[in-house]
């Protein structure tokens, strides 16, 4: 663990990417504390401009306070990230771990149905989710889950593949050990760095997926988030750009800071690949 | 067997097993589809301002969504099996019609993307790994990262108002110039120039993710034996550089490449949207809100088989480059 | 008087701050001349490639750099020549062969084009000529069909052609000297005795000064004109190889020469009738590609096993050895049911055990375990060493406590210290690690152990501790044993009976004495004497003995 | 006060002929916005908004209207109606020729009407429930036979309202599915040429067109820009001159008023009158008690409304009825709509009821649906989420797709409350009376009486209202019905929508008419 961090701190950017989302998961535990009231609350007067009329980031055309909504919005839109990447990583391990496991006819089968998910035009299938569930969050997660899922599912029956040829999975097998033990004890633990360097990234696109259908107007409609506050602030960009360029950069740094973290796992994580030698 | 045979036969065993995953795909949406509320016949009258419900079972009739859904699926599945895409609810027009009209944009949009994300991606990459920890290597690292970061739509406003309004060098949006109805070579100099600003604000996320990864995978094969190999044979570093490593540090950006693919096609409806561009994409989220399904399916069906068709392209090129990888 | 080529003095190279020591060599002179061959030697982690890298100026700068010393080539200090200067001196002047010639080569090329490199970076010529050159140089180096060479990839070639091909391009320009680091040692012994062989032919035509790096002292018997020892970095002994061989002085040089196996084999000792494993007609096949949608038969079609008969008794250990393809790991494989078998018998206690399903098998696993080839690969990296080894009864129903009992006893019985338990794997060295690996296999508590070529990947000092401690074993919990390897030195120290394998078929089977004596099928004669240094070990070995004797007495 | 605005418009007249005067120039290609891309161009079968924006251009009524109401002459050159107002005999304009150069004729109106708008039209079966029958003596000649009389449809044979279409392409075809719908052929200005799916549907110029000189432009296209914001940048540069139905949203048409080569403009919506509203399920759920929709009509601040979401262009509602009502003096101010909302009267009135707050300050939860028909209704539902919040209504919104909002406010019922926005239209029994008569308790369709609220007490009003020809007992009845509704309260109006035309100042004669968007740019031009 220390080893880790020791690598982890000689990519001086992923330190700062950690810093980064350290602060955005500090604004978003403390959003109660920042902004005691609801986000959708009227606060003042519409389209204030950055630092009049009380509004550190101005205010959107209902006099909507855009701090308030950015600071209680990193906590949706946080969740939303790290829900969905962790269902995404649920199905594609199961998905993964018993297709390369097993290899064969099950691998075969389990493989075209990833086939199938990874065929269909993404983003276009996310939004008939989203349309067909009705807007919500839970729909929205569903939606970035079920279209993220594939890209792990292959990177897991990889590792699974290589590893259940492993010399230490196949002692366990000479002890008599059971299929799902060698699975969940043996093999997984050992590609969970991988999992890891592209859950981060998944979380990143997935906070950008979430902001494209609250473009599209497919957003839930109770729940502030960034993607909402772009949505709601986009026809006004020309008149008043603080509506929703400041949530933009929140997204911004937040993909960026997420990003450098997985970069910094992953150099940490997979040490061969660091440098030119 | 000779080459092209053997490439031919492994073309005919890729789109045949594509027909399944089609199928699939198709049977999927079809009865998501249906499980959402409200069909064409809704949205038709909705829009018509008023209509009373014997019209509207009328209608119904009229379009066979009075039919129970296997028995509609089937229909459904036998006029394709029949190369038959349906008709169109909503444009009162043959599906195939519509979706070839809006085909060849996204095509173009998809090529030209495709073209200038991996072609600029893999220079940055490629240069970007040659001067590591320069501070060119820092600025295309940031660049990257930046560009990867930032929401689509954003750009693509930016790139409106910087480039359309503020500089006038680019029209704001559509595929041609409306005013003027070009022909022959006036016409494809308007198309392109309407082209550039959809093009770069689509490939920027793209052209970030193979920057990223070329550079990445030039590292990773600079630390390959046979580079020990090439420097004690004494070839000089650009010779290193453009023909072995290279070579060897596109095979993962190809794959890549091709798996974008599918998030290509659907990621392009932002950019159709913010740039009016007459995509599918735009064309598959309309349809969607009218539950046009005919429409929708058709989408489906002809972007999936887009994907796999694209995706046997990048095998053939992958095997090309990697002589180790047989197609077969 | 032959010419001096290389005179390096007193290097050192420096290794980056945080490594395990600040200089990887210290200290260092050597000097080659023509048509001479300078054998290096040491264990790994000696500094002897490092050496030999600097030599190209290839050390893994910035980090790793000549801190110290120089390296006259020719009167030119390589150390501080021009860039330009020494891409030049490279493949022209001074070439180099590696140990693995597929990760060598570039996966991408044609060993034409590759070939036709070296002549285009380093000499004017006609595209027609550097073709015929490089076809000569692949007949020269005894390719077959050499212009079909030229068009394939390496991935097309075995490894012993792969290995020709790069001595073919090192050797392009008949440069000064070739550095050849570890070259045979993925090869098969009778691969690997042609390659020896190849390289001195080709240094006696060109009178070439080669710089021979190895871990092997049968090799070095068979091609050294003078050696050195490294340990550590430091050269701790050099002279003539007879010298060195014959008279080690350095105590470091004397345990290295006494760990290498001596190809005589070890006394016979009685062996039971009992049976206590019978394999009979076992055949095993595998599949390549399948049908349009992955379903139906498999199209390609590899037989890895041909009807493989034999007999294990008790108490009694018995050798399978081969060259890699021969099956010997497929057989290891289906004897312990990690591989199903086509057809034939494999029976314990008569009870067939082949056939059994996966549950009912589970009963049987105690009586029949494993040791593993690489002590990196078979122990988990999440799972410290304890647990490792108690999972073994655990899984098999006993209770947590005495399962934890009996590993820490078997952590002692197998040399290692009982703090070991709660660490992991990637704290010990590989002996120890080999070590892990067996006192999981004991764990529960079997009859019969296979052993898959567990020394292979060890150093030859490690080698012989681990041999040691599984005869031990052996002698102790009256175990019968399976022996995997593809080194005849190994087989003959180890083995009481010995089945040789060739392309899945056992083509000899008897006691080891009887066929180091008097082999009967033609390729166990071709590897009995493709066995490295063998006439050296074999006089030096009696010598040793003698001295073994005599202090003793 | 009459005559001061009859100068007025005598000024205006003025103005426009002196623009007359000065040459309108030929030629040139105007491009508009089309928002969003009709599903096909039959104005025949559909009503829908763009079809209106392009097809008028194309296909010809009888008549038009003007500013004034007056019918204008098109396609009918007169009409005589008979004592009875039985027989109406229409004198049809010669020298007409549809596009493909076949003649119009008097037998194309008998198809028109009889076997198509009556038919497959959504308001047509309305308009002309009456026609039993149409003579055609000649080809110039159309006598329409009455069962009762109807001056309603005398407002109905603009070229939107009522297109004449070409017998010879559709007859003995199904209506609903020829092939015209999306190759028109009509007698218009403007001839189809092409529609290219997701960019534009291009119309040029009819050189034949019945009036000498017209139209002045070469060429008109119609466009199609999905995002909002794109729309305005083309309406910046030039590359659209004509935006009408809030195609550029207001917060940009603000911006742009403000530039000299764009004007914006509200005229040219009077005869549809948008309303927007809530309305209420009257049956089941939180709001079968209508003191608690008079509360909620009480706390809203329709001003704040109006100048946030709309920036300033609407009107608050002041009773069921639109303000654009008083010129027919039907309009009467009601209680319970104060423009600013009074959030401390709605609590008491909620108080009043019983309807307690508990410990959070809450009385009651709501599901309030949102029109899905862009941003604007977002913010609307958000503010009311708000506003409802302070009088403690705890309100959760739900945002869904056309289809399936449509299915749960119009077949399932199955909604609590719901923003929407109707077309009062030209007199409360066209575009009022659906909203809030028994009758129009109509499952499965859209757009009417959805609240399912049922007073006989109104339905006999409404009936009367219908029927009155007095102007002053007119007034009467709807002042009662505006009282009775004020209290009940079934929907709750919110303001009266101001439409937006913005256009580029280069282009004259296209703006100002009573049918605006939906006329047929045949006087438009080109000012370089």
């Amino acid at each position: 663990m220390r080893d880790f961090w020791n690598r982890y701190k000689r990519n001086r950017s992923a330190v700062f990417g950690l810093v980064v989302i350290f602060l955005v998961i500090l604004m978003a535990a403390t959003a109660d504390l920042l902004y005691a009231f609801d986000p959708f609350r009227l606060a003042g007067k519409p389209l204030s401009s950055p630092g009049t009329n009380g509004f550190l980031l101005g205010s959107d055309s209902l006099g909507r306070d855009v701090a308030a909504g950015i600071v209680h919005g990193a906590k949706t839109s946080l969740l939303i990230g790290l829900v969905a990447t962790l269902v995404a990583v649920f199905i594609g391990i199961l998905f993964g771990a018993l297709a390369g496991y097993y290899g064969g006819q099950i691998d075969n089968i389990l493989m075209r149905v990833t086939e199938v998910f990874q065929t269909i035009p993404s983003f276009i299938f996310a939004i008939l989710l989203v349309a067909i569930l009705k807007p919500s969050i839970y729909s929205v997660v569903i939606a970035i889950s079920v279209v993220s899922w594939p890209g792990v599912a292959r990177l897991v029956r990889g590792e699974f593949l290589s590893l259940k040829n492993r010399e230490f999975v196949q002692a366990c097998h000479t002890l008599g050990m059971s299929d799902l033990r060698i699975m969940l004890r043996e093999i997984l633990p050992n590609c969970l760095s991988p999992i890891i360097v592209i859950g981060s990234l998944m979380i990143a696109t997935a906070i950008l997926i979430e902001s494209g259908l609250s473009f599209l107007g497919l957003g839930d409609p109770n729940i502030m988030s960034w993607g909402f506050q772009i949505g709601a602030g986009r026809t006004m960009l020309r008149s008043a750009w603080w509506v929703c360029t400041f949530p933009g950069v929140a997204i911004l740094i937040t993909v960026l800071a997420i990003n450098l973290v997985g970069e910094g796992l992953n150099d940490a994580l997979n040490p061969r690949l660091r440098e030119r030698n | 067997m000779t080459r092209s045979s053997k490439i031919f036969k492994f073309v005919l065993k890729r789109l045949l097993q594509g027909i399944p995953i089609i199928l699939a795909i198709v049977i999927i949406n079809f009865f998501l589809l249906n499980l959402a509320d409200g069909d064409a016949v809704d949205v038709l009258a909705g829009e018509a301002g008023s209509a009373t419900p014997e019209y509207m079972a009328e209608l119904r009739a009229k379009f066979g969504l009075d039919q129970p859904l296997p028995v509609q699926l089937m229909v459904y599945l036998k006029n394709v099996v029949m190369l038959d895409l349906g008709y169109s609810f909503r444009h009162d027009m043959p599906v195939s019609e519509l979706i070839v009209d809006r085909f060849w944009p996204t095509a173009l949009l998809m090529v030209s993307t495709i073209i200038l994300a991996v072609g600029f991606g893999i220079l940055l990459g490629l240069l970007a790994a040659m001067r590591l920890n320069t501070w060119k290597d820092a600025v295309i690292t940031v660049f990257a990262l930046i560009t990867y970061a930032t929401p689509l739509f954003w750009v693509g406003l930016m790139m409106i108002v910087v480039f359309s309004l503020n500089l006038g060098w680019f029209p704001t949006s559509g595929m041609e110039n409306v005013a003027a109805f070009y022909e022959g070579w006036d016409r494809v100099k308007d198309i392109a120039v309407h082209l550039v600003l959809p093009t770069i604000t689509l490939s920027l996320f793209y052209l970030a993710l193979y920057t990223r990864m070329m550079r990445a995978s030039m590292l990773e094969q600079y630390g390959q034996d046979y580079v020990i190999t090439a420097r004690a044979k004494g070839l000089t570093e650009r010779r290193i550089t453009f023909v072995h490593v290279l070579r060897n540090a596109l095979l993962p950006v190809v794959t890549m490449a091709g798996v974008q693919v599918g998030a290509l096609i659907g990621g392009s409806v932002i950019v159709e949207s913010v740039f009016a561009w007459p995509g599918l994409g735009m064309l598959a989220f309309e349809s969607l809100f009218a539950r046009d399904l005919n429409l929708l399916l058709g989408i489906f069906l002809l972007s999936s088989a887009l994907v796999i068709v694209v995706n046997l392209i990048v095998d053939i090129i992958y095997s090309l480059l990697d002589p180790r990888i047989e197609v077969s | 008087m032959k010419q001096k080529l290389l005179d390096i003095a007193d290097l050192y190279i420096e290794l980056p701050k945080g490594a395990d020591r600040q200089y990887a060599i210290q200290k260092v002179n050597l000097e080659l001349k023509q048509g001479e061959t300078l054998c290096v030697v040491g264990e790994s982690g000696s500094g002897k490639s490092l050496t030999a890298r600097a030599i190209m100026g290839l050390l893994p700068q910035p980090h790793v750099r000549v801190s110290n010393g120089e390296i006259i080539f020719n009167s030119e200090d390589i150390t501080k020549v021009s860039y330009e200067r020494l891409r030049e001196l490279r493949g022209s002047e001074i070439s180099m062969i590696f140990q693995e010639p597929m990760t060598a080569l570039n996966p991408v090329m044609s060993i034409g084009s590759q070939i036709d490199e070296i002549f285009r970076y380093h000499v004017d010529m006609s595209k027609a000529d550097r073709q015929k050159r490089a076809v000569e140089l692949l007949d020269d180096v005894n390719l077959p069909n050499p212009e079909q060479i030229m068009r394939a990839y390496p991935h097309e070639l075995s490894g012993g052609q792969r290995q020709r091909a790069m001595i073919a391009m090192a050797l392009a320009l008949k440069p000064q000297i070739l550095i050849a680091d570890e070259p045979t040692t993925a090869l098969d012994v009778t691969t690997q005795a042609q390659i020896l062989k190849l390289i001195k032919d080709m240094q006696k035509v060109y009178n070439t000064g080669v710089l021979f790096i190895t871990h092997d002292f049968g090799v070095v018997a068979d091609i050294a004109d003078r050696v050195m020892v490294m340990q550590h970095g430091i050269v701790v002994e050099s002279g003539p190889v007879k010298q060195v061989l014959n008279n080690p002085k350095h105590p470091y040089t004397k345990a290295l020469i006494s760990a290498v196996p001596s190809l005589s084999p070890r006394k016979a000792k009685t062996i039971s009738k009992e049976k206590v494993l019978e394999v009979q007609n076992v055949c095993k096949t595998f599949g390549g590609g399948r049908g349009l949608f992955g379903f139906g038969r498999p199209s390609r079609q590899v037989e890895a096993l041909k009807d493989v008969t034999l007999d294990l008794y008790n108490g009694e250990t018995l050798g399978v050895v081969g060259e890699s393809g021969s099956g010997k790991s497929t057989l290891a494989r289906c004897i312990i049911r990690l591989m199903d078998t086509d057809s034939g018998a494999i029976t314990i206690e008569g009870t067939q055990i082949n056939m059994l399903k996966r549950k009912a098998m589970r009963a049987w696993r105690n009586k029949i375990q494993m040791v593993f080839q690489d002590p990196f690969a078979s122990l988990n990296p999440r799972i410290k060493v304890g647990d490792i080894i108690a999972q073994g009864p655990i899984t098999q129903g006993i209770n947590r406590e005495e399962a934890i009992k009996r590993a820490r006893e078997l952590i002692s019985i197998v040399g290692l210290d009982d703090k070991s338990f709660d660490r992991y794997p990637h704290e010990f060295s590989g002996g120890q690690r080999q070590r892990i690996g067996i006192a999981r296999s004991l764990a529960l508590k079997p009859e019969i152990l296979i052993a898959d070529e567990p020394v292979s990947a060890l150093d030859v000092s490690i080698q012989s501790q681990i041999l040691d401690l599984l005869d031990d074993i052996r002698e102790q919990m009256k175990l019968s044993m399976i022996f995997i390897t593809h080194d005849l030195r190994v087989a003959a120290q180890v083995c009481d009976r010995m089945a040789v394998m060739q392309y899945g078929e056992v083509v000899e089977i008897g006691k080891t004495k009887d066929i180091f004596a008097k082999p009967q099928h033609p390729y166990t004669i071709d590897l009995l004497s493709a066995v490295p240094g063998k006439d050296w070990k074999s006089s030096a070995s009696k010598k040793l003995t003698k001295t073994k004797t005599k202090s003793k007495s | 006060m009459n005559n001061i605005f009859k100068g007025f418009l005598v000024a205006i007249a003025l103005m426009m002929s002196s623009f007359a005067a000065k040459a309108q120039e030929a030629g040139g290609t105007l491009a508009f916005l089309v928002q969003p891309e009709p599903p096909t161009l039959a104005s025949y079968v559909s009503t829908s908004g763009p079809i209106g924006l392009v097809m008028p251009k194309v296909y010809e009524g009888l008549f038009d209207y003007d500013n004034d109401g007056k019918m204008v002459p098109m396609l009918a050159e007169s009409y005589e109606m008979s004592a009875d107002g039985k027989t109406v005999t229409f004198k049809l304009r010669k020298n007409v020729r549809w596009h493909d150069g076949k003649p119009f004729t008097s037998a194309d109106v008998k198809f028109t009407i009889l076997e198509v708008l009556k038919k497959v039209h959504p308001r047509g079966p309305n308009s002309f429930r009456e026609v039993s029958r149409i003579d055609t003596p000649d080809d110039h000649t159309a006598i329409f036979h009455l069962d009762n009389p109807a001056p309603y449809m005398m407002r109905s044979f603009s070229a939107y309202e009522s297109p004449m279409v070409p017998m010879h392409l559709l007859e003995g075809q199904d209506v609903k599915s020829a092939s015209l719908a999306n190759n028109p052929v009509g007698t218009g200005p403007f001839k189809f040429v092409e529609w290219k799916k997701g960019q534009y549907i291009r119309l040029d110029k009819n050189e034949d067109y019945w009036q000498e000189g017209l139209p002045y432009l070469d060429r008109i296209v119609g466009r199609f820009i999905p995002d909002a914001s794109t729309r305005t940048a083309a309406m910046e540069n030039g590359e659209v001159m004509y935006a009408a139905y809030n195609a550029i949203p207001n917060i940009d048409a603000v911006r742009l008023k403000e530039r000299d080569d764009i004007g914006v403009t509200t005229d040219g919506y009077s005869m549809i009158n948008p309303m927007a509203l809530i309305e209420f399920n009257t049956i089941e759920g939180p709001f079968v008690d209508p003191a608690i929709r008079r509360a909620i009509s009480t706390a809203i601040d329709r001003r704040f409304m109006i100048d946030t979401i709309f920036f300033g262009y609407g009107k608050p509602a002041t009773s069921a009825l639109s303000s654009n009502f008083k010129a027919t003096n039907l309009h009467a101010a009601m209680p319970n709509y104060p423009e600013t909302g009074d959030v401390a009267a709605a609590n008491a009135m909620l108080d009043a009821a019983g309807y307690a707050k508990d410990a959070n300050g809450v009385r009651m939860r709501a599901v309030l649906d949102i029109i899905p028909y862009g941003e604007d209704w977002r913010r609307a539902g958000e503010y009311l989420k708000q506003v409802m919040g302070d009088i403690g209504i705890e309100v959760e919104l739900r945002y869904e797709d056309v289809p399936t909002w449509l299915k749960r406010v119009y077949h399932n019922y199955d909604f609590e409350m719901n923003i929407n926005y109707f077309y009062q239209l030209p007199d409360p029994v066209l575009g009022v009376h659906r909203h809030y008569g028994t009758n129009q308790i109509r499952q499965g369709t859209h757009f009417v009486n959805s609240s399912r609220y049922s007073n006989p007490e109104l339905d006999a009003l409404l009936d009367s209202g219908s029927k009155e020809p007095d102007a002053a007992k007119r007034t009467a009845t709807y002042k009662e019905v505006q009282e009775i509704l004020a209290q009940d309260m079934p929907v709750v109006n919110l303001f009266e929508l101001e439409f937006l035309t913005v256009y580029n100042t280069q282009l004259k004669g296209a703006y100002g008419s009573a049918m605006g968007a939906y006329g047929s740019f045949r006087e438009a031009w080109l000012d370089d």
